[in-house]
């Protein structure tokens, strides 16, 4: 297990590592506490999120409601928070009710999929539609800043632990909580053996609606997770400030050697994608590469990857000797 | 009263269109070893999925487990009852371990925040393989297995569940001969530790080592239940299939021609090696050997879709590289794969476009547009001449049962008119009716003047189409032999030992192995 | 590949074959000139900003809606959720649809209207534009906020104040590299720096924030970052001086970097406190609503707009010496100070 | 099988024609000359971008960059027109270019076998950074009067001239589909890979011409936008390109592959069509249309779930 683990997540890290090194000859700045501490916090949101969606993609199915849905629970939080009181138990109802949200509107997704039978993107894009639509309809674009914000969450925001920001501090736990729940629980097993095969994970007994609404319901957990994350990183609420970012979460994880057709993805290569991702951006300019030009590098930086590690599982299935030859 | 496990009565379930099983009834003592047995699509496999809780039965019928009244709705229900079921296309995650694969399902139904214990998963894993004599790694991921492996991991899951009742769907299609007798030794084990075992085999010489008692099924109805002492290989073949059949080895030799296709030393790694051997037009050569000896592999080669490393290859006397299954079909080569729902067919799609997918270039019209009535007209004619049922040429290829769908993948390849038919297990999972008649349709073929090559693990087969026999043993040709002094012996001891010699057990010399 | 040659051929063939027989005009072409006896006497005006749901853009609704009650006539508010130019193009036409007399339209893209602002004027709907000039070959009147390079000039202007020094490095965020509104705006700025401040060294080109906060916070982090000696940031479209200021606030750098951008008050009061943001700079957008409506109800009067007239609520404006530009007035600088008075 | 009458199409086509029913008797407006020509000179981009992502899909793949081919060989357009070029090279140039993009897919995943999601979403960042690296972000128009006509003209004085190449296109890939070796091949590859490519067919040929298509109906729908909005930009038709996955879906292409039909995609694109319009002339708030949209498309597909239940249990008690 522990092999193969690696060996799927190498060429990702080879090529984060590449970067990293050739960054740091580029720009000496790039390789200081403060820098990496600035990426890492920079791509919480978006390593949260693809926490999420590597479960989702391992069974082989894909959200692409997660920013609608994040920024939803940003608008209700940030709404909330405009009345709540400056006391420390507004940010304990905080953490609850956005985690509620968002398992309230995961599950709504992993039912239609589950029940209804309807392919995941097809769901997810109609989901996408109409929350962005009720979102922008009901708030109208405004946007929450931090004046009438309870101070507690302020503060909270501003945690720092030996340097390392709170919101860095949640992505990491949500990482390793997920991490635990593939490898240590039930749950977390039949979402692999799902994506493995999902004929033989009914055989075996394995409730594939339950596993699926499950797996949706999490996603929406973690985009509730990653609303709080998200505002207490702004500390103010943009309705419109996700659009477009479920794409950037689904690169990530795929980037981190999930299949997408479901099976293969594991969280730490996510977090790797992510970091991938944050660190090409970050390295473009610190790199100071022509602006016009990033794009460019961005997408070249983008098909390399992606065929670089096809091409490795490709050998790798190769070399995988179905038959004994004789010598 | 309850010496019976398992009692299952008025067992009927219907498809839409189709009564797969029509009052059956079907019942298991404790700590035998009873054989479901009977033709494909007699319902053998229905009848387990109803056991396994994948399919529900129809109203009316009676569940009775160790005596009381059960419900197997879901495949949980029998699993917490004990009942295990080994399929025969294998129920593995390959991208699981070997521990994990042994230890999955047996959670199934508990708390999702259950806490999976590695250390008590792996060493449940290693007592069942140890109790299989199986010596593996158990965090191996089962994709690096071969198939006779992981079939291994199957049974093991089996046994590592303590299950009192354990459905075994042909489960030595793919284990050699040593792995047989383990599999035997465990049988025995099982037995006497009170534990019944359901066994669905199609090879009698096995189901007769190993079964106390037969039920029989036939179109899905019941024929009645044996006790094995009462019957012969010969009488029980009559109760499943209605009459005697047997085949014949074949006697007719084909004219073989000029040489068609010949190889000289191809090699893939991992794959075969230092294949060298002719196809000459009109003969059949069978190719045989265990699941895993490289024939799939090596057919794939001459078909262009898997590239040998080294190695020449000539086409009526022209060296000739093929580049890919395009290539191969302009050149006059067929291949019929083993597996005819994946690779074969394309189920949801009609019967004409099926037949007519590798030709659709000859089918346009000047403007490149496909002439439809041509090709309807087309696949009516292989429908008709192969006997297709239902003839519908519009009917979607899924639709149709095992041994007709065989047909259109034959018609579909005939329609190319080719010179070389390579054909990967013709008749599998296909009823004995419809065998024969694919064997003689082969034969007529080889007759018009096509090279065939016939890759089969049923030895009974290979003998009754082959004009010459080469036996493949771990990617190499161990051995070669013509019809004439071919038998099963000689065979197997080739497939399992790589040579001629008999050294064998006598109970896996596979004597009169009949393969239905 | 022989397939598409032939296609593209085909495709050639086509389009030669058709095109002698196209007209710009449809031949039933419909209903010229104004419909008669609508059952509603009541002035119909579209006003049209770039997309809808953002916080600028709201309160220039404000504004409209207001102007609507307050003279008389009815308004529409309606724009694309997008700032897509195809979808703008989409609600203009359904407007034209619902024969409103005047649309007032902030173009996305000033050309890719021309053709339906075309249409709609040979319908007899008085065409203006506001915010953003669309064809001055087709409007009737274009309402500025503001005059563009005066603005541009006006933010390099002050930032150069707010960092207390003529040199020294400095970076421009914007919202996205293709707005033509902001991109006016940074050349007008350059301009400004390039002619009057020597040694001001711009680092790297403008960089986009995606009309996102936390991107231009992030940009802003690397920036400072990558460029130690950096002084002042100038910062377009509304989020982008946000997030340009969050990242000056937390990483205590408000003494040595000045961020000067174009925000709206009420969001930039955090920033504005503690000087993480030294000054917004912008114009109130309600009163541009009101200003549009307003102008454009006077035209469908058939009333022209003079140099210096008063507009209640609004104030002095100007009018070019083109007979059709019209600017509402300097800029508002939002301070420290000021912030709180506004409510948008 | 006797339910031929009542396909996924059919059935598409007929909500179509009731939806277009209560648009004209309850919205004033909906059924003038003005609104209705409005629909069908806004209906040729969408629905091209439309049957470009319905064939990907069939493939089984999807292709997140497709809108900015369009764009990309609408900027090719602009400024070879703005150069002085002649319209008719500007064309050809604007269709190789935007060919070039789909080789690039095409390769990638055809020969290199990368999933289609991935290379297109690494391909969708490329060509908009080559647009942004060209353009600077500005919009480039300077188009001859003529080129204007495309988008904007009357085909004899009554149908609009982009429809009519419209329904040429739509009409050239339902018979390239249905009637070719490529289009068959092309079901084929999306109900299932490994048998067809047993079958003799040259799969990675049959995807790459698949890519290559789609790229040249974008290419197309980008002579039209560029021609009715007189300019190209980086962003040109980006809002289409979600809309042209749901249009598809809707349409009863399958998101598995192996099944779409242009008639669906089509009846799909006018549904959007009309709804977008007719709510707009209602003063339905913007957001709120794109609410209904989701919910439509999540409504049919949960009756479509209703209809097949209904059968099957139909099917079950004729049977038994």
């Amino acid at each position: 297990m522990k092999s193969i683990l690696k060996s799927k997540e190498m060429s990702i890290a080879a090529i984060v590592i590449a970067l990293c090194i050739t960054l740091t000859f580029v720009s000496p700045v790039f390789l200081t506490a403060d820098n990496l501490l600035d990426v890492l916090k920079a791509n919480s949101v978006i390593g949260i999120l693809a926490v999420g969606m590597t479960l989702v993609i391992i069974t082989g199915g894909i959200d692409v409601s997660v920013a609608a849905v994040t920024s939803a629970v940003c608008v209700i939080i940030g709404k909330l928070m405009q009345v709540m009181p400056d006391h420390f138990s507004s940010l304990l109802l905080l953490f609850l009710i956005a985690p509620l949200l968002g398992i309230l509107l995961g599950a709504i997704n992993g039912v239609l999929v589950a029940k209804i039978r309807i392919p995941a993107i097809v769901v997810t894009l109609g989901m996408m539609s109409i929350i962005n639509g009720l979102v922008l309809y009901i708030t109208n674009g405004v946007y929450l800043n931090s004046t009438n914000f309870p101070k507690v969450f302020i503060q909270f925001a501003n945690i720092k632990v030996f340097g390392v920001s709170v919101i860095i501090l949640i992505f990491m736990a949500v990482a390793l909580f997920t991490w635990y729940i593939l490898k240590y629980t039930l749950i977390g097993r039949e979402v692999l053996a799902i994506g493995g095969n999902k004929e033989s994970a009914l055989r075996v007994g394995i409730n594939f609606d339950k596993v699926q609404v499950f797996v949706f319901s999490y996603m929406g957990l973690l985009a509730g997770i990653a609303a709080i994350a998200q505002t207490a990183y702004t500390k103010s609420v943009d309705p419109n400030g996700m659009l477009g970012l479920e794409l950037l979460v689904i690169a990530g994880v795929v980037l981190g050697g999930a299949n997408i057709m479901g099976g293969r993805g594991t969280i730490m290569g996510t977090v790797l994608g992510v970091l991938l991702l944050g660190i090409v951006q970050n390295g473009l300019i610190l790199a100071k590469i022509d602006t016009f030009w990033q794009k460019v590098f961005t997408g070249c930086i983008i098909l390399l990857a992606v065929s670089y590690d096809h091409i490795q599982y490709k050998r790798s299935q190769e070399k995988l000797a179905k038959i004994e030859v004789e010598a | 009263m309850s010496d019976y496990l398992l009692q299952m009565t008025q067992i009927s379930k219907t498809f839409p269109g189709v009564k797969a099983l029509d009052d059956v009834r079907f019942e298991v003592k404790k700590g035998e070893v009873h054989a479901l047995i009977g033709e494909n699509g007699a319902g053998k496999s229905t009848l387990i999925k109803i056991l396994a809780g994948m399919y529900e039965p129809d109203q009316g019928a009676t569940f009775l487990f160790e005596g009381k009244d059960a419900q197997i709705n879901k495949p949980i229900d029998a699993t917490l009852k004990g009942i295990s079921i080994i399929y025969q296309d294998l129920s593995l995650f390959s991208n699981l371990s070997v521990a994990e694969n042994i230890y999955i399902g047996r959670d199934s139904g508990k708390k999702p925040w259950k806490k999976v214990n590695w250390n008590e998963m792996e060493n449940v894993a290693k007592k069942a393989l140890q109790e299989l004599e199986f010596e593996i790694d158990v965090q191996t991921p089962v994709e690096k297995l071969s198939i006779a492996q992981q079939q291994l991991i199957e049974i093991a899951r089996a046994l590592a569940f303590d299950s009192k009742l354990i459905v075994m769907d042909e489960p030595t299609s793919s284990l050699s001969a040593g792995e047989v007798e383990k599999l035997y030794r465990v049988i025995n084990k099982l037995k006497q530790r009170g534990i019944s075992i359901i066994f669905v085999s199609h090879k009698l010489k096995e189901l007769f080592a190993v079964s106390d008692r037969f039920t029989v099924l036939r179109d899905g109805k019941y024929v009645g239940t044996y006790d094995a002492k009462e019957l012969d290989e010969d009488q029980l073949i009559t109760l499943m299939v209605g009459r005697k059949v047997l085949y014949e080895k074949n006697t007719e030799k084909g004219l073989a021609g000029q040489t068609l296709l010949e190889l000289k030393g191809l090699t893939k790694a991992g794959n075969f090696k230092d294949i060298s051997f002719e196809l000459k037009a009109g003969e059949i050569v069978g190719i045989t050997g265990l699941v895993g000896s490289g024939r799939t592999e090596l057919a794939q080669a001459i078909f262009g879709v898997n590239k040998p490393d080294s190695g020449e290859m000539t086409l009526n006397g022209e060296s000739i590289q093929i580049k890919s299954s395009e290539h191969a079909v302009k050149k006059g080569i067929a291949y019929i794969p083993e597996s005819r729902k994946t690779q074969g067919l394309i189920l949801r799609q009609s019967l004409t476009n099926n037949i007519s997918l590798p030709i659709l270039k000859e089918l346009r019209n000047g403007f490149g547009l496909i002439k439809r009535k041509k090709e309807v007209d087309l696949a009516k004619h292989y429908i008709d001449t192969l006997d297709v049922r239902p003839a519908h040429p519009h009917r979607a290829a899924g639709d149709l049962s095992g041994g007709n769908q065989q047909k259109v993948v034959i018609g579909k390849w005939l329609s190319t008119k080719p010179q070389i038919l390579i054909i990967d297990e013709p008749t599998n999972g296909i009823d004995i009716g419809a065998k024969t008649e694919i064997h003689k349709l082969l034969r007529k073929l080889a007759a018009e003047g096509l090279g065939i090559i016939v890759i089969s693990s049923e030895l009974p087969e290979v003998l009754a189409v082959s004009d010459r026999i080469l036996v493949m043993r771990h990617g190499k040709i161990a051995g070669e032999l013509d019809i004439a002094e071919a038998t099963q012996e000689n065979i197997m001891n080739y497939a399992l030992l790589g040579s001629k010699a008999s050294t064998l057990k006598k109970n896996v010399q596979a004597s009169k192995e009949v393969s239905v | 590949m022989k397939k598409f040659l032939g296609l593209l051929a085909s495709v050639v063939l086509v389009i030669s074959m058709l095109a002698g027989c196209v007209s710009q005009e449809s031949a039933t072409g419909g209903s010229k000139g104004k419909k008669e006896g609508s059952g509603n006497d009541k002035i119909k005006i579209a006003v049209v900003p770039k997309l809808i749901g953002i916080p600028y853009f709201n309160a220039s609704e404000k504004g409209v809606i207001e102007a609507g009650k307050e003279l008389g006539v009815d308004v529409i508010y309606t724009g694309p959720t997008e700032a897509d130019a195809a979808q703008q193009v989409k609600v203009i036409e359904d407007l034209i649809s619902q024969n409103v007399d005047v649309i007032a339209v902030a173009p996305n893209d000033a050309a890719s209207l021309t053709p339906v602002l075309k249409k709609a004027k040979d319908k007899g709907i008085i065409v203006m534009d506001w915010d953003t000039p669309a064809d001055q070959s087709l409007v009737e009147l274009s309402v500025h906020q503001i005059d563009d390079e005066a603005y541009g000039r006006h933010i390099a202007k002050s930032l150069i104040e707010k960092m207390g020094a003529e040199e020294g490095e400095i970076a421009i965020l914007t919202g996205g590299l293709s707005a033509a509104n902001l991109n006016t705006w940074i050349d007008a700025a350059k301009k400004e720096l390039a002619e009057k401040y020597p040694g001001i060294k711009l680092v790297t080109d403008k960089i986009a924030t995606d009309e996102k906060q936390q991107v231009a916070y992030q940009k802003t982090l690397d920036l400072v970052k990558s460029y130690p000696n950096l002084k002042g940031i100038m910062a377009f479209s509304t989020p982008a001086p946000l997030g340009a200021a969050q990242a000056i606030q937390e990483k205590g750098l408000q003494d040595k970097i000045a961020v000067v951008g174009t925000a709206l008050p009420t969001d930039s009061a955090p920033y504005l406190e503690d000087g993480s943001l030294d000054v917004a700079i912008l114009w109130e957008p309600d009163k541009l609503g009101f200003l549009t409506v307003a102008l454009a109800k006077a035209l469908a009067e058939g009333k022209k707009p003079e140099n210096g007239q008063d507009i209640a609520k609004v104030g002095k404006i100007e009018l070019w010496e083109d007979g059709k530009t019209v600017i509402m007035g300097p800029p508002t600088d939002f301070t420290k100070e000021n912030a709180k008075d506004f409510n948008f | 099988m006797k339910a031929v009458s009542f396909s996924k199409e059919s059935i598409l086509g007929l909500i179509a024609l009731i939806v277009f029913i209560l648009m004209s008797l309850f919205i004033p407006g909906f059924f003038e000359q003005n609104n209705l020509n409005n629909m069908m000179f806004q209906l040729p981009e969408f629905g091209l971008l439309a049957l470009a992502m319905m064939i990907v899909i069939v493939t089984g793949g999807i292709d997140l960059s497709i809108t900015y081919i369009a764009a990309m060989s609408g900027v090719a357009i602009a400024l070879m027109q703005s150069h002085g070029y002649p319209m008719l090279t500007a064309i050809i140039v604007g269709i190789i270019v935007g060919l070039a993009c789909g080789l690039i897919n095409g390769t990638i995943i055809s020969k290199i076998g990368v999933s289609p999601i991935l290379v297109t979403l690494g391909t969708m960042v490329l060509f908009e950074g080559v647009i942004l690296s060209i353009t600077k972000g500005s919009s480039i128009s300077g188009f001859s009067e003529s080129y204007s006509l495309i988008g904007n003209g009357y085909y004899m004085g009554i149908v609009p001239l982009s429809i009519i190449i419209f329904i040429f296109f739509a009409i050239l890939t339902g018979v390239l589909l249905a009637k070719t070796k490529w289009g068959r091949s092309v079901y084929m590859i999306g109900s299932n890979p490994v048998a067809t490519l047993f079958s003799g067919v040259n799969n990675s040929r049959v995807l790459m011409r698949v890519y290559l298509y789609a790229a040249m109906l974008a290419a197309i729908a980008s002579i039209i936008m560029t021609s009715r909005y007189n300019s190209a930009k980086v962003d040109l038709g980006s809002s289409y390109l979600l809309q042209s996955v749901s249009a598809a879906v809707l349409g009863g292409t399958e998101i598995q592959g192996g099944y779409g039909k242009v008639i669906g995609t089509i009846y799909a694109v006018i549904i959007f069509q009309m709804l977008s319009s007719g709510l707009n002339l209602m003063g339905v708030s913007r957001p709120i249309v794109n609410v209904m949209m989701g919910v439509i498309l999540i409504t049919v597909l949960v009756l479509n779930f209703v209809k097949g239940k209904i059968e099957e249990k139909n099917q079950k008690t004729a049977a038994a």
